[in-house]
């Protein structure tokens, strides 16, 4: 299966573990990924807060590329994802097709799909592919996958997954033979785009979700996009330095989780720049 | 003594009186357990002997529960209910019985209201009153 | 007979609704207050308005208590009160619409680091063709003030190997230029 | 076209209310039914309820402080459970019930239909001259709504399971229990409109029941369980039926039953199920709280499922855009291919009084199309009677479900008994036990308790003849002084039981007199129902006498200008008033009252005054179409100002284009409805005052209209309506009933303020006029009516049906039937639909040739009359005379059996069968022993 890539900006920087474990895990299963070439970013929040034309033309320039490779785009990043399929949606009509033709000289037919991490790995790859490649069963461990408000809140567009209560990133966990637990706050919002500047928002969302994962027993939270790692872990860590008796859960992407559980080291998987420790996992994985 | 609870037997119309009845508990009247209705089709059906036994049953009071004179559902029912009430007032009166044991109310269906008032006038009266038979009311209490 | 509080009047020119549906596409007369928009929003508690307070008032024509309001730039974006309302209000595009609206006209706005932030991402994005996100952090507390505020915390990411110090090399060459200047131009017209 | 020689086989599929409901009345009529059920039992929703009663005096029945010191005896009222009505469809010699069945294949056309009906094991085929769908709606699946927690959170269900849990908590030693730890909840809460109102899952109608449904299931579950509080959080409270208002006032007052305005939008779970979260704004301060609760019901619309798209194919009929049958509105029952009717929420979501309803519509829609094909019908066989006179009394006890053991142990102590039945349950796994112990046992005397004797006496008389036993050696006792449903000690319970078994024991065979059927109607008011009522009856073959008071018929059509679903009234009254007069069998009277009536049914004579003095009038049956008026308001400055109006000048105005374009429009709901005055909801006016507001936004859509309200009660398919007025900016705002808004006139306009309760905030709103919803009010003749009909009218004025849910167009008194604006606010739709169902269940007598007469009347001893004459100077009506052999007789067909003869008589020669002097005397006895 041959795919196109579109790692968006943070996949190159604060997401470069997630990144690279997509890669790792996907070569594995079999996926050929052809990063986009010259992508541009998608703009993710701020574009569709400021301005819609610049919201869809964005993206727009990057789905034009992929059609014209002739490959569905796999984007992991849940923003960019979120951005180009209502791209997708907001090309059907003939006022942004006219602008994108008129900027870029591109044209988007429609005739390719965004897909995000998880259809490409339950959907796409399917799950007894994914379970012959598990070599280290993560057994004992017990998990909260969360999608983040993104993936699945696509308003008006089918999406992959239930968009109040996903269950395939759970069904992944369980198959790396760890135990997903079941929290209400899968798809809750971790207030990402609030994480520079609105700070007090952020840490009420964010807090919320850590204590939530721990009161439901999880020992850890495995995630999709790079915006929520990251800001899951920046407010345990700050927490974590304010209170310094406070464990904080690990956070880290589910290509990383995966990794290890298909058998690549804690190295490889990108653990050792995680800016919580996962402490246990790590001595488990690394036997 | 434990309060004293007047047995009273209410002898209810089908249209009149017993719907009354119904209402009054409906819209939140309790029965006391001492009250008991017997349900004819008109208050002209009654007959004095009716009323006599239900004394003679243990009530200490005899009440018949009827529709107005001018309402009645057989015409003339109701009146003719007046006239055994006063035929039966009249024995009471000479075997030595307090005439106000014994009432004729005229209610309609909707009267839940007047019905329960008449009711508890009724009951405190009778408790004035006392029992009509004193040995027997502790065979109730028994009971 | 009333508390007081604030007294509204109505009518008020019908003109805001029109323009809000007319630019959002989305039409905020539907709402019927079933407030589910409200009670599932994870920041109504921190609103000087709720979602469906705010559809309430662009139905009654009440522009200035709607752009003015700290509502719209309290919201997250999660579209969470978007997939729940029964009737199929996208708020949290709608919201979009009015954020624009409110800094083309000229509100005041009480929270004004987001939109520098969000001018600064979008001129990072212009220029460069992709973010940066080191860079995005310091210009934009150079901006909003407040420069050491996660000093450390970009110290431990930077040390992790988290954030690249080299910004990369233009991408989308004049192609986003284009885009830029369609959007500019359109947003002048509406 | 129509055949020539019509089948007179009818086919209906879907057996719940509706289907039921129609097969009953076709089968009585004479048709032969084939009922065609897909599942593996008739019922359909409703048999799967607890309840299904929503009036006010429903779980007055124990209340939430039933429990007292004492042991108490549960005394249900089981005047709402559908068995009676199942066990009539299942027994019927007319009905035939196909299980589990389907139809697969229909051909041909009205009168001649030839259908194939199949289940997975046969197949076959079968002549029918019509066909009805009754297939029903079904409820919402909550797991499309997955915010909510369905499925994910086991203390998370559907108000269909509440139900369930509901009856468990009923049964003898139940508790209501959660289901995930069997702990009873402290906390309950309901979500409304799940799945309803809604246009991105579910149904964007609003379906109807629910609000009321969850009021009843929230008083139960505190009738069971008193400790428990339960909030119901909603968008709008629609008790918009008959009496629905006062029951949501007592789930409130009395139940202490808390309604929050605003939806909890997800459910949330907690670690190991402790509780539920839900979020949700105080309304008063604007807080957004989270609060635990240890039960959530979601309460589930009704929508069309697979099986109805799939049957609308099969049987060539067209679907509306919500995927509900086709109909032609104001009609409900005919479907766009003639020949084939519908019934119940198939057209769209009501209750079972108003799917009953369509049911005998439907039947009567057949009865009009194929009048010939009526049979006669077959006569049920029964064994030959026994006889038992000179025998010992052998009386058994049947005890119904649920009565506890202490009164079996007392019932065995009663003289004469020689068999105690326990557990005896209403459906036909009771009725098989009844008949074969009366058999075994050689029972001649038969008490029932824990039954409404109202309800069951024809059942369990049915049963008795069935096994040769004269049917009136029974007697029913619901073990309560008044018959009322609720606790009764367990000391009163076992008095009542010895009381009714004294009088029992008394009990003498007795015997139905038969006598031939006037086949002819009476319909008093000509408005829409009467009229259609009228029309239905005719074409089923029936004379008609409609007598209207008014100069002219119509009713309030002539004053309307269009149906809230935008019919033009003006042109359907006109082709209404063409067929009627049209109509040779229907002789319209205006300018006439009804007087007196006098009989019994099948043989009535009234007396109706016309101009041209009294005349008389024999009929079989009579239909009571009498409507209802306007309120005339006197809040708000009406009558004082001109700018203040009412909906219908509104309506009036704007028809005849007088009314201005461009002036601003504020409109205030329930005026004299939901007051303390008219403590109803008068179910019309929101969506008047919607269509109304829709209309002069059409006018011209830069207008303003305000409504103020208190709940948008736009039901059903009205909540299209609500939604278009929302589209076409017609602002709503709410106010609280205790703070309604305020008007002051100045000279060029109205102030009017409101404080909008969702932005908590004053809203001056300047206005050009005033336009107020006026609720309904009885008719001013109905208490004159009443009493000429000796029956009794409701609190509001209204008449009362006999039984709400299963018979909401029979009177009390059998033979008499009502239709529209009478009984309670009804929209055109469901008054022309109400007047063909009574006409369905009118004609279900017409068509019998002969009826039996009432067993309660009075008879004389020859041997000991004398001959005295009291009897016959003192009856009312004449029914005593002196006989050839000088002895007094009584005419048992005139006879009402008031028994003034019988007290009366000197000589003690006269009785009333069914209160017996011996029977009194008995039960006066038992009294006496306590
Ligand atoms: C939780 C709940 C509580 C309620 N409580 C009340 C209440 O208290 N009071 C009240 O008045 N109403 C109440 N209702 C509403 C009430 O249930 C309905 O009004 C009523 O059942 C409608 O009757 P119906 O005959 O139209 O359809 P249904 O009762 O739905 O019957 C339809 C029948 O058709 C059968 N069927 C379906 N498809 C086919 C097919 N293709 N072929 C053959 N047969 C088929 C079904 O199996 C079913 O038996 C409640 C509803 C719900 C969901
Ligand atoms: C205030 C109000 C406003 C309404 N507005 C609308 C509207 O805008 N759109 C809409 O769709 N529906 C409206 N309706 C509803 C609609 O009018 C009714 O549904 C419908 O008219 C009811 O028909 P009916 O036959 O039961 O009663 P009616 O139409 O009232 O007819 C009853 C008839 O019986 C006659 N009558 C009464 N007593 C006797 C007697 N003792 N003897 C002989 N004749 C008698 C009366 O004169 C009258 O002709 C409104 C109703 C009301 C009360
Ligand atoms: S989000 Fe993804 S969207 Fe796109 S800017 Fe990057 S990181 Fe880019
Ligand atoms: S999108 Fe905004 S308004 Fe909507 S729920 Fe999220 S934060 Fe609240
Ligand atoms: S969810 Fe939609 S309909 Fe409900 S209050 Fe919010 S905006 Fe209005
Ligand atoms: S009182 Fe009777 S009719 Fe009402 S709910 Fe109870 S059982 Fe049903
Ligand atoms: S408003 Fe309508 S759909 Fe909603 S719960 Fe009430 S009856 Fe059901
Ligand atoms: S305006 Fe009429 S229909 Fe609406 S709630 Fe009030 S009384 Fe009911
Ligand atoms: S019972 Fe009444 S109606 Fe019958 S004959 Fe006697 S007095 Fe007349
Ligand atoms: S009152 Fe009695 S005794 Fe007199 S005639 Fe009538 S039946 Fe005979």
């Amino acid at each position: 299966m041959k795919l196109a890539y579109f790692p968006g900006c943070s996949l190159h920087s604060s997401g470069r573990d997630y990144d690279k474990s997509i890669r790792m895990v996907l070569g594995k299963l079999g996926v050929d990924l052809v990063e986009i070439p010259d992508w541009n970013c998608c703009g993710a929040t701020s574009a569709h807060v400021t301005d819609e034309n610049l919201a869809v033309l964005l993206p727009a320039r990057n789905l034009a590329i992929a059609e014209g490779m002739g490959l569905d785009i796999l984007a992991p990043c849940s923003a960019c994802h979120q951005r180009l399929v209502i791209a997708e949606e907001e090309l059907k009509k003939e006022k942004f097709q006219k602008a994108l033709k008129e900027t870029t000289g591109k044209e988007f037919a429609g005739k390719i799909r965004t897909l995000g991490i998880l259809e490409v790995l339950m959907g796409k790859v399917g799950p007894e592919a994914i379970e012959k490649e598990i070599k280290t069963p993560l057994k004992g461990f017990k998990v909260a996958s969360y999608y983040g408000c993104l993936i699945a809140r696509i308003p008006r567009v089918k999406t992959f997954d239930d968009r109040e209560n996903p269950t395939s990133m759970d069904r992944l966990v369980d198959l790396t033979g760890a135990e997903a637990v079941d929290w209400p706050f899968k798809a809750d919002c971790c207030g990402a785009s609030f994480g520079i500047t609105q700070k007090p928002f952020f840490h009420k969302l964010s807090g919320r979700l850590l204590d939530g994962a721990g009161d439901f027993g999880a020992q850890a939270i495995v995630t999709v996009c790079p915006f929520c790692q990251l800001n899951l872990e920046m407010a345990g860590y700050k927490e974590a330095k304010e209170t310094p008796s406070r464990t904080p859960l690990p956070v880290m992407s589910i290509t990383q989780w995966l990794a290890l559980a298909m058998g690549f080291t804690a190295k490889q998987a990108g653990l050792s720049s995680l800016l919580v420790e996962p402490g246990r996992l790590r001595e488990t994985v690394s036997r | 003594m434990a309060e004293f609870s007047p047995r009273i037997t209410l002898f209810c119309c089908e249209s009149c009186g017993f719907p009354a009845a119904e209402r009054a508990v409906k819209q939140g009247y309790s029965l006391s357990p001492e009250c008991r209705l017997i349900k004819i089709p008109c208050t002209g059906k009654l007959d004095v002997l009716y009323i006599l036994k239900a004394f003679e049953a243990g009530s200490d009071g005899v009440a018949i529960a009827g529709c107005p004179e001018d309402a009645c559902r057989y015409e003339t029912g109701s009146l003719r209910a007046k006239n055994k009430f006063d035929k039966t007032r009249a024995i009471l009166e000479k075997i030595g019985i307090e005439p106000e044991r014994i009432k004729r109310w005229q209610v309609s269906s909707s009267m839940g209201e007047k019905f329960s008032r008449l009711l508890s006038a009724m009951e405190e009266e009778l408790a004035n009153l006392g029992p009509l038979f004193p040995d027997r009311l502790k065979k109730r209490g028994d009971n | 007979m009333f508390p007081e509080k604030a007294v509204l009047s109505a009518p008020v020119d019908p003109g805001f609704l029109r323009k809000v549906r007319e630019e959002s596409g989305e039409d905020p007369s539907r709402c019927y207050q079933c407030l589910r928009c409200s009670t599932g929003c994870p920041l109504s508690s921190n609103m000087d308005y709720t979602p469906h307070q705010v559809m309430r008032l662009i139905q009654l024509g009440q522009k200035d208590e709607v752009l003015g309001s700290d509502a719209i730039w309290v919201c997250v974006s999660c579209y969470t009160c978007s997939v729940r309302c029964p009737n199929d209000i996208n708020i949290a595009h709608l919201y979009d619409t009015l954020r624009q609206m409110a800094v083309r006209e000229g509100y005041e706005i009480k929270r004004s680091q987001i939109p520098i932030f969000h001018r600064e991402f979008l001129g990072q994005v212009k220029y460069l063709g992709r973010l940066h996100e080191l860079m995005l952090m310091g210009f934009y507390r150079l901006r909003a003030g407040g420069l050491f505020d996660d000093m450390d915390l970009g110290y431990d990411m930077v040390r992790k190997g988290r954030l690249g110090l080299l910004p990369s090399f233009p991408h989308g060459g004049k192609d986003l230029k284009r885009i830029y200047d369609y959007a500019g131009k359109e947003a002048k017209t509406s | 076209m129509k055949q020539a020689n019509p089948s007179n086989e009818i086919l209906i599929s879907g057996g719940g209310v509706s289907g039921m409901r129609a097969a009953l009345d076709l089968a009585e009529t004479g048709y032969k039914v084939h009922l065609v059920e897909g599942s593996s039992d008739i019922g359909g929703l409703a048999k799967d309820l607890e309840k299904s009663c929503m009036r006010a005096c429903c779980a007055s029945a124990s209340g939430p402080e039933g429990q007292g010191e004492e042991e108490m005896v549960r005394n249900d009222c089981f005047l709402c459970t559908l068995d009676p009505l199942l066990v009539e469809v299942k027994t019927h010699p007319g009905i035939t019930v196909y299980n589990n069945a389907k139809i697969e294949s229909i051909e041909g056309g009205p009168g001649a239909f030839k259908a194939v009906l199949s289940s997975g094991k046969w197949k076959t085929e079968l002549e029918t001259g019509a066909v009805i769908v009754a297939t029903g709606l079904e409820p919402f699946d909550a797991s499309l709504k997955s915010e909510l927690g369905w499925g994910r959170y086991p203390d998370v269900l559907t108000s269909v399971e509440f139900e369930k849990l509901l009856i468990d908590a009923a049964s003898p030693g139940g508790k209501l229990a959660r289901p995930s730890d069997g702990k009873i909840p402290e906390k309950i809460a309901f979500l409304q409109c799940v799945g309803s109102r809604d246009v991105n899952v579910g149904a964007s109608y609003c379906s109807s029941v629910c609000c009321q449904y969850a009021a009843k299931e929230a008083m139960t579950a505190r009738t069971y369980s008193p400790e428990t509080s339960i909030t119901i959080f909603y968008i709008d409270v629609r008790s918009h039926g008959k009496d629905w208002e006062r029951f949501t006032d007592r789930a409130k007052d009395d139940f202490g039953i808390v309604f929050k305005k605003g939806l909890p939008s997800r459910v949330t779970g907690t670690p190991g199920n402790r509780a539920l979260i839900l979020r949700y704004e105080d309304e008063e301060t604007g807080e957004y709280r989270e609060e635990e609760f240890d039960l959530v019901v979601l309460s589930v619309g009704l929508v069309p499922g697979e099986s109805l798209r799939e049957t609308a194919k099969i049987l060539g009929i067209q679907l509306t855009d919500h995927d509900l049958i086709k109909v032609n509105p104001p009609d409900e029952i005919n479907t766009d291919r003639a020949g084939i009717f519908a019934a119940g929420t198939v057209t769209g979501p009501c209750d079972i009084a108003e799917a009953t309803a369509r049911g005998s519509a439907a039947a009567a829609a057949v009865g009009e199309l194929i009048p010939e094909g009526r049979l006669k019908k077959d006569e049920k066989k029964y064994p030959p009677e026994r006889d038992i006179t000179g025998q010992e009394v052998r009386m058994g006890i049947y005890l119904a479900d649920g009565l506890p053991t202490a009164l079996a142990g007392a019932a065995r102590n009663i003289p004469h008994t020689v068999h105690v039945e326990e557990g005896l349950k209403p459906g036909e796994e009771g009725l098989m036990t009844l008949r074969r112990t009366i058999a075994k046992e050689k029972l001649n005397r038969v008490l029932i308790a824990g039954f409404d004797p109202d309800m069951y006496n024809g059942v369990f008389r049915e049963a008795l003849r069935e096994t040769g036993l004269n049917p009136y050696l029974l007697e029913v006792t619901a073990l309560s002084e008044t018959g009322l449903p609720g606790p009764v000690p367990e000391k009163k319970a076992v008095e009542m039981l010895k009381r009714a078994a004294a009088r029992t024991a008394k009990l003498r065979p007795l015997y139905d007199s038969k006598f031939p059927v006037n086949k002819s109607a009476l319909v008093v008011g000509a408005g829409v129902s009467g009229l259609n009522a009228a029309l239905s009856l005719a074409r089923q073959g029936f004379p008609v006498i409609l007598i209207e008071k008014e100069s002219e018929a119509g009713g309030r059509l002539r004053k309307t200008v269009k149906t809230s679903s935008g019919m033009e009234t003006g042109p359907y009254l006109k082709d209404l008033l063409k067929q009627v007069k049209g109509e040779p069998r229907i002789t319209l009277m205006t300018g006439s009252t009804l007087k007196e009536v006098s009989g019994v049914v099948g043989d009535f004579t009234s007396a109706v005054m016309t101009p041209s003095g009294e005349q008389e009038i024999d009929h079989g049956v009579l239909v009571i179409a009498a409507g209802a008026s306007e309120y005339r308001p006197s809040e708000y400055m009406f009558g004082e100002d001109e700018r203040v109006i009412t909906q219908s000048d509104l309506a009036l105005k704007m028809a005849a284009g007088t009314f201005p374009k461009d002036k601003t429009i504020v409109m205030i709901q329930c005026v004299g409805s939901r007051s303390d005055e008219h403590p109803y909801c008068s179910r019309t006016c929101c969506a008047d005052a919607v269509r109304n507001a829709i209309d002069l936004k059409a006018q011209n859509p830069d207008r303003h209209v305000f409504i103020l309200h208190r709940d948008i009660r736009t039901y059903g398919l009205a909540e299209d309506l609500y939604r278009e007025a929302r589209d076409a900016g017609v602002n709503f705002l709410r106010f609280d009933e205790d703070m309604p808004p305020g008007v002051e006139p100045r000279k060029d306009s109205l102030q009017v303020r409101i404080y909008d309760t969702q932005l908590r905030a004053n809203i001056a709103i300047t206005a050009d006029y005033l336009v107020l919803s006026c609720g309904w009010v009885a008719g001013k003749s109905n208490e004159e009516l009443a009493g000429t009909l000796d029956t009794v009218l409701d609190e509001d004025g209204f008449f009362v049906p006999a039984q709400e849910k299963f018979y909401p167009q029979d009177m009390e008194c059998e033979g008499m039937f009502m239709c529209g604006g009478c009984i309670y606010p009804a929209s055109i739709e469901e008054a022309v639909t109400q007047g063909r169902a009574a006409a369905g269940r009118a004609a279900a007598i017409l068509a019998k040739e002969e009826l039996a007469g009432p067993p309660m009347h009075a008879v004389v001893d020859p041997d000991l009359c004398a001959s005295c004459l009291s009897c016959v100077r003192l009856c009312p009506y004449e029914a005593p005379f002196i006989n050839d052999e000088g002895k007094a007789e009584v005419l048992a067909l005139v006879c009402r059996g008031c028994g003034i003869c019988v007290s009366e008589c000197p000589a003690k020669a006269l009785s009333l069968e069914l209160c017996t002097d011996e029977q009194v005397l008995a039960e006066l006895e038992v009294v006496s022993a306590l």
